[in-house]
């Protein structure tokens, strides 16, 4: 009682911790959990919940980076096509050059730092709209990866991946390391976006780009850097993904990702206009996304009616959020 | 005596063929107030552009503190220790206050911001401006406008200005806050820090200036220590020799008033105007920047309805809810902010013209007669002598008087009941001014009622038949075709008429 | 303040030059010339596995149709303005098709009927994401992200995974074989029917709509600029809302398209893989749709269709085995990213791109 | 790609006068379909005046393989075999082939409404349906419930295969029941989460099918995951490559397929034969692998034969 009444009183230098979206999120994934329970026991036992928390993991991973692109008001469709040529050369350096896993790890990182960086420059220095760019290396990454498979599924993934989540040298305190790893990751950013000075300039270049310029802030090199971290995320994400499959990798790695990805930031807050949104909604919107796919099969309900309402919470989200800015405006 | 804090010379800049600053000089000491005074449009926020580093001069040399400066981008100005505050406000809306006021030089401890470092000083700066100290958190976007005003004031003190640059800072202040602003001027002029201060209330500069600069269509005319001189005195340099120019007389024919405004009112922006305009009449309504005038037209055309009083229309009251709904009412209204509410700038001339007039130049409403819309923008290039090769070409690119007079255009396409002007030669050439006031004339004498909302003095008095000073939000006196400019300047600026 | 005129008259080389870079269309037309002589030069040289001659381009115009149908739909919804864009569109096709199956192949309806329910479908969902956008002011590329999620799963979900190819839809594909032509006929090669039956038609009705009637002058004026709309009495969103409906209506007859052409609807017919607004939304922007709104000619939309198919044609005979499919997703990413490159070169230029 | 492929002759004849058979697969770069490539390439060594064409999309799409099918028609190959994705999509693209003259035929998945001249069946549906009940229910115990996870939604021939399983399992099985049907697409992490929250949704579940080549590995992979091994037995139609380390431990307890390259050697002999106007006998020696395999007239089509089981014992014999 006592030391809630002290933290009262001392006075609050920084923005709030936790928004109102956020709260919101962690109250509807939290009553879906229990209705999930409710109907079906099992769904919170670990056996439910541990592949729930590996599933999530990549999509979470790359919902990071893409809330930093979002943040900044661009976007990214192309992470998918990214996921795939990543993968595809992590996958080929464990199998057939042997690589260790730490060196295949660095190498999915560089390749989706590079591809990232393809993006990066082409929006920032061609001075072209983000969607439009990604448009087209989502492509031209589809062909690379394609070409890197060579119309062969990659065979015998070593079972040095299940660090990342399987059996009991995948997990710590029974979570399993790819959610915890991709854990850590988010709360640096979260960190780096709320307390750092480069972490705050991506909100005012997703404000007003030009007054940020003026203000003294590299625009360029901000904007750069969003797209180079998401790629980066997109690797390590790629790996999470071959660890979490089975022994073998085939073409459809990645596929579709852009899509969900893109709707666990939204749900999560993060306004498509930029400007506005945080790394721990993200993560909650991944989880939410997962909870109603996952939801749906343990009900036995059609596996198709997930998207639906993927859809549904895509929409209250955005909607909540126009609402929160209008009330915002009409309070002025 | 040592080096003045800055000195400008011989600085020119040109916006394609639109000259903004022809020839300025600017001479500021330490620890002095320096006004800067011009009519709208004298080059005034392009100086201190300038000097803040947001635009690069086409010719001139500056000096900062007897040492030549090079001011490429707004890092230069900041590392000079010269602070700006914009006449347009510069905020992130989701930021916090305090996150607004550094951005760009975060105090940090180790990698990241510190914050309570910030805070602290965030906290003296609001304290100093008379803002609760519990803003320094809340977002940007949550604050009323004046608020934001101030953070801006804030965020130019947060460093250590040498020299600080204030434009228009009190345009949207109360007085109250005025005062507080004055207080924290003073204060920083004691401590030996420069100030440039952009105001078009006169009267104001009296209790916080020292010398005061004039800039006319895009030069300095001269500094004079402010005691010299008198409102009357400085209106008068502004206003030049064009002064006593000719007005042609014109007879306004008799009869009940087409637009009334009574007790007219929108909450936040103004209050109990009152305004008769008669068809065949000119009425101009002038104030400065703040004054309201510039919502008063928009009220009437349905941007933003009132919320008191009434607006009555051939004797009619009328409740216009939207342009649609003014326009059907055979309301016109020439937008202020050309670019953004009148022009489409990738089309067509025609195009721009029949915007506004589809069911009128349509079939059935349904399909385009592109011949009448033709006729009909051809016709009115001649009537408001449009220069340009044909109809299609597109509107963006023309010169920024020909471009009005198309938006004029559209205005015409059906005679209106009532046409209002918004700042109708802003950025205008003289010739086209001219021409502009020429056909608004001739649409009086055809019968509309004219209703002018201007800034622009000289015009007002030209054209108008009757002009009403609007100061404070509300409508605070009225001239005759004979009054003079500086009388008038003076009630607007503040003088307080006996 | 005087004016100057400082623009002097530029050589015909530059402005020739401007005229390719400025002119969408004219760039298109050369890169069409350039894949159709290239592909044939190769084709003569022996490179490729098959003659790339007029009657394998008219036989891949087939494909055109749908692609070039919903960048139409895109047009609109792209030259309306603030951020418009319809990722949903594929979607739609996908459920009105099956609505369209259901009439026309389980309930026996006529075509004629058939068809208009399937239009309507169509209008109605993209009303829906109209209504989203224009009255409630969502931001378009979320909100058509969640509808592409809703109603694909509706699609999927109507008939339980099943396609509908009962015999009466299986008919419809007279709707979209290749026929020769009357009179001249004889001399040029077979032209699928739909080009006639939707493409063409469609096509005329969106340039009409666009350039000839006060819709399409309203469109563009809220594309341009939507507060200089406001402020011309324009009324914006419900301009824009028929915007997106009128994208409805088209997806709804390239489902009818698709649903003949394959002679089957398909639950997943317009978002199998990547899905058709993808490509659609590139074509347009190859097409010279500007994203920003207010710039967009159904003649660039046409050519850039024409263009993206004649090549991808072409690929297949240039590429043997699963390289040509390959090489596609190369072509198609190069020339988008080529074209947006350009495109914001030109706008630095000149200017803007017309 | 720029290798001179058609050294200055004509359009529309070919290199020596072989004839060119052209397969479409429904999608590119799955070791099924690549696997059947093999078996097709090998029976052009083998037969001599064939030359095997194989192109397929990136996507399971009906109307991306409609483009390719046009290229070959464009190529003038003699004949065009598909794997319809969509089966009823592919009728009117195969009748313009026809109509040009072209021989079509259909292999792995049939398109009964089109006018092939021939079906190349691996085995028939009655087979794979039954093989695929027995299989489980052997694992199982003869009892118990269990769930399929499905590909594609539409895929005609896993449908057709569900179909004769529910019937067959309510026929033989009356203890056992099938208790959910999923569908993961062509995507193997989402069969396997599928499984698992199956398996969650049905804690009595002690089987699961993974319906084809991208679903099998993966509901193993969830069974192993889930420590379940013994306790939930799964059974699908995996590639021996693919299944290997989940025969091995047990966490797949069969796979049913068919030979694949010799589907694909099969495919390549019927076209072969079409091409050169022979006709089918009611029972056809192909190859020493292959020294039987029987036309059903009526139906037009040739039968590989039964499904092969395949365990950890045999699972090495394969190369794909
Ligand atoms: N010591 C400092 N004190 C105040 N402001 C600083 C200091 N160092 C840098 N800045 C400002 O903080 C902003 C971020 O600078 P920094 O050098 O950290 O960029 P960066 O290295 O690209 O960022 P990041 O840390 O995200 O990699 C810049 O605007 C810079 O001018
Ligand atoms: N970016 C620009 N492009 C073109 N013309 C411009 C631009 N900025 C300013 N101008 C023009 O330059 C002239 C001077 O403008 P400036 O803003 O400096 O005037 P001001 O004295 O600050 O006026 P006010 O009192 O209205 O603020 C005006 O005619 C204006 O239209
Ligand atoms: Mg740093
Ligand atoms: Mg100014």
């Amino acid at each position: 009682m006592t030391a809630v009444a002290v933290r009262g009183k001392r006075e609050r230098v920084i923005a709030p911790l936790v928004t109102g979206q956020e709260i919101v999120l962690l109250v509807v994934v939290a009553a879906l959990w229990f209705v999930l329970w409710w109907a079906t026991p099992a769904f919170l036992s670990a056996d439910s919940l541990r592949p729930l928390l590996i599933e999530v993991a990549p999509v979470a991973l790359i919902g990071v980076g893409m809330t930093l692109v979002i943040v900044s008001a661009g976007i990214d469709v192309s992470v998918g096509s990214a996921m795939m040529v990543c993968g595809v050369i992590t996958a080929r350096l464990l199998v057939e050059a042997q690589v260790s896993l730490v060196v295949a790890l660095l190498v999915a990182i560089a390749v989706g730092a590079l591809l990232g960086a393809v993006n990066g420059v082409l929006i920032a220095w061609g001075r072209v709209h983000a969607i439009i760019i990604t448009f087209g290396t989502l492509n031209l990454f589809q062909f690379v990866g394609r070409q890197l498979f060579g119309s062969q599924t990659v065979n015998g993934i070593p079972s040095t991946l299940d660090i990342f989540g399987r059996g009991d040298a995948g997990r710590t305190f029974g979570l399993p390391h790819s959610f915890l790893l991709m854990a850590v990751i988010a709360a640096a950013v979260w960190w780096y976006l709320r307390q750092t000075p480069g972490g705050r300039h991506f909100y005012a270049i997703g404000g007003d780009p030009v007054a940020a310029e003026l203000a003294g802030v590299r625009v360029r090199r901000r904007v750069l850097l969003a797209y180079v971290v998401t790629g980066a995320l997109v690797g390590l994400a790629a790996v999470f993904t071959i660890a979490k499959g089975t022994a073998t990798l085939d073409q459809s790695i990645g596929s579709g990702k852009e899509l969900a990805v893109i709707a666990a930031v939204v749900i999560g807050g993060t306004s498509i206009m930029g400007g506005r949104g945080s790394v721990l909604g993200t993560i909650l919107g991944a989880l939410l996304v997962q909870t109603v796919t996952s939801g749906v099969t343990q009900l036995g309900w059609p596996s198709d009616l997930s998207d639906l309402f993927v859809g549904v919470f895509v929409i209250i989200a955005v909607g909540a959020d126009l609402l929160r800015e209008r009330a915002r405006r009409a309070k002025r | 005596m040592s080096a003045p804090r800055l000195s400008v010379k011989d600085i020119s800049k040109r916006y394609g063929a639109v000259r903004a600053i022809g020839h300025a000089d600017l001479v500021v000491e330490p620890g002095t107030v320096h006004a800067l005074v011009g009519e709208n449009g004298a080059g005034k926020s392009t100086l201190i552009k300038i000097l803040a580093g947001a635009v690069t001069p086409d010719t001139g040399s500056i000096e900062f503190d007897g040492a030549p400066a090079r001011i490429g981008a707004t890092a230069d100005a900041m590392a000079l220790g010269i602070a700006t505050v914009y006449q347009e406000p510069q905020l992130f809306r989701e930021l916090t206050v305090s996150e607004n006021i550094f951005l760009g030089r975060e105090l940090r401890s180790g990698p990241r911001i510190d914050w309570a470092a910030q805070h602290a000083r965030v906290v003296e700066l609001l304290d100093l401006l008379g803002l609760p100290s519990k803003e320094a958190t809340s977002q940007v976007g949550d604050l009323s406008i004046a608020e934001q005003q101030q953070v801006s004031i804030a965020k130019a003190l947060a460093g250590d200005a040498k020299l600080l640059i204030l434009d228009e800072p009190s345009a949207i202040l109360t007085d109250a806050e005025i005062e507080v602003l004055f207080g924290v001027v003073r204060r920083l002029k004691e401590s030996g820090v420069a100030v440039i201060y952009i105001s078009h209330r006169l009267d104001e500069l009296f209790r916080i200036a020292d010398e005061v600069t004039v800039m006319r269509d895009g030069a300095t005319l001269g500094t004079y220590p402010i005691a010299e001189l008198t409102v009357r005195e400085i209106a008068e340099l502004m206003v030049g020799d064009v002064l006593d120019d000719e007005r042609p007389t014109r007879t306004v024919p008799d009869g009940p008033p087409k637009l009334e405004l009574s007790s007219l009112g929108l909450e936040g922006e103004f209050h109990d105007v009152d305004v008769t305009v008669k068809a065949g009449e000119i009425v101009a309504l002038y104030g400065l920047v703040g004054s309201g005038v510039s919502e008063i037209a928009n009220t009437v055309y349905g941007i933003d309805p009132a919320t008191t009083g009434e607006i009555r229309l051939g004797g009619e009251p009328v409740r216009p809810i939207s342009p649609r709904h003014a326009q059907k009412l055979g309301i016109a209204l020439l937008p202020a902010d050309r670019k953004a509410q009148g022009m489409f700038s990738f089309q067509s001339i025609a195009f721009n013209i029949s915007v506004g007039h589809l069911p009128l130049l349509s079939k059935f409403r349904l399909w385009m007669d592109r011949g009448r819309e033709r006729t009909v923008a051809k016709d009115l290039i001649d009537r408001l002598a449009v220069k340009t090769p044909s109809e299609r070409q597109p509107i963006g690119a023309m010169s920024g008087g020909n471009a009005q007079k198309v938006v004029l255009a559209r205005q015409l396409v059906r005679r209106p009941d009532v046409l209002m002007l918004a700042e109708p030669t802003q950025g205008v050439d003289v010739g086209a001014k001219e021409e502009i006031h020429r056909i608004v004339t001739a649409l009086a004498d055809e019968g509309t009622a004219v209703l002018v909302v201007t800034s622009d003095l000289p015009e007002a008095l030209r054209i108008a038949d009757r002009l009403l000073v609007v100061r404070g939000g509300t409508t605070v006196a009225e001239f005759g075709r004979e009054a003079s400019q500086v009388d008038v300047l003076a009630v607007a600026a503040g003088e307080v008429r006996t | 303040m005087t004016e100057i005129d400082v623009k002097a008259e530029p050589g015909l080389g530059s402005r020739m030059l401007r005229a390719v870079l400025t002119r969408r269309e004219i760039l298109l037309v050369i890169l069409i010339v350039v894949v159709v002589v290239w592909m044939t030069l190769l084709g003569y040289g022996g490179y490729l596995t098959g003659p790339y001659n007029p009657d394998y381009l008219a036989a891949s115009l087939v494909d055109a149709v749908p692609l070039a149908m919903l960048a139409l739909a895109e047009l609109l919804v792209i030259v309306s303005g603030r951020g418009g864009i319809d990722l949903s569109i594929g979607a739609i096709v996908s459920l009105t098709g099956m609505v369209f199956g259901f009439a026309s192949g389980q309930w026996g309806w006529p075509l004629l009927p058939a068809i208009l329910l399937a239009v309507a479908v169509g209008g109605a969902l993209g009303a829906v994401n109209g209504f989203l956008v224009a009255r409630l002011g969502f931001p378009a590329l979320i909100t058509t992200l969640a509808t592409y999620y809703a109603f694909k799963s509706l699609a999927v979900v109507i008939n339980a995974q099943q396609p509908i190819s009962t015999p009466s839809i299986q008919s419809l594909y007279s709707l979209t074989a290749s026929v020769e032509i009357p009179v001249i006929g004889h001399d040029i090669p077979n032209v699928p029917l739909g080009v006639f039956t939707f493409l063409l038609p469609a096509m005329v009705l969106v340039w009409l709509l666009l350039q000839r009637t006060t819709f399409g002058r309203r469109l563009f004026a809220i594309g341009t600029n939507d507060v200089a709309a406001t402020w011309s009495g324009v009324p914006v969103a419900g301009t824009r809302m028929r915007a997106y409906v009128l994208a409805g209506v088209i997806a709804g007859f390239v489902a009818v398209y698709t649903t003949g052409q394959f002679a089957s609807a398909r639950p997943d017919a317009g978002t199998a893989g990547n899905g058709l607004a993808l490509p659609a939304i590139t074509i347009a922007v190859l097409g010279g749709v500007a994203i920003t709104g207010g710039i967009g000619r159904v003649s660039g939309v046409l050519l850039a269709a024409i263009l993206v198919t004649w090549l991808n044609a072409g690929i297949l005979l240039l590429f043997e085995g699963n390289e040509g499919t390959q090489f596609q997703l190369l072509a198609l990413g190069a020339v988008l990213v080529f074209c947006a490159l350009l495109n914001a070169y030109t706008t630095r230029k000149y200017g803007g791109t017309r | 790609g720029c290798t001179q492929k058609n050294t200055g002759q004509g359009a529309g004849t070919n290199a020596g006068g072989k004839h060119q058979i052209a397969f479409v697969p429904k999608l590119q770069g799955i070791p099924y379909f690549e696997a059947m490539n093999t078996g097709g390439k090998g029976a052009e060594q083998a037969l001599g005046d064939a030359t095997w064409l194989y192109q397929g999309p990136t996507q399971a799409d009906a109307a991306a393989q409609t483009q390719i099918v046009r290229s070959f028609i464009q190529r003038g190959v003699q004949v065009i075999v598909v794997a319809p994705n969509d089966p009823n999509s592919m009728a009117p693209v195969l009748k313009e082939a026809q109509d040009k003259g072209i021989k079509v035929m259909t292999s792995d998945t049939d398109a009964p409404n089109s006018v092939r001249d021939a079906f190349v069946n691996q085995a028939s549906t009655e087979q794979i349906g039954k093989a695929l009940t027995d299989a489980m229910l052997k694992a199982m115990g003869g009892k118990g419930k269990y769930a399929i996870v499905s590909c594609g939604e539409t895929a005609e021939n896993l449908n057709s295969w569900i179909k004769v399983q529910k019937q067959y399992t309510a026929e033989k099985y009356p203890e056992a029941q099938i208790v959910d049907t999923v569908y993961a697409g062509e995507d193997q992490a989402k069969a396997t989460q599928m499984a698992a929250d199956l398996m969650n949704a049905h804690p009595d579940l002690t089987g699961l099918i993974g319906e084809c080549t991208s679903s099998a590995p993966g509901v193993a992979q969830a069974v192993k995951d889930s420590n379940r091994i013994g306790k939930v037995f799964t059974v699908g139609l995996g590639t021996p490559k693919s299944m290997k380390p989940y025969l091995a431990d047990r966490s797949s307890s069969s796979s049913i397929l068919w030979d694949v390259e010799q589907l694909g050697y099969l495919t390549a002999w019927a076209g072969d034969q079409l091409a050169s106007g022979k006709q089918f006998q009611p029972v056809n020696k192909v190859s020493d692998k292959l020294p039987a395999v029987k036309w059903d007239a009526a139906t037009k089509t040739l039968l590989l034969g039964d499904p092969l089981v395949i365990t950890k014992d045999n699972a090495d014999r394969f190369s794909y």
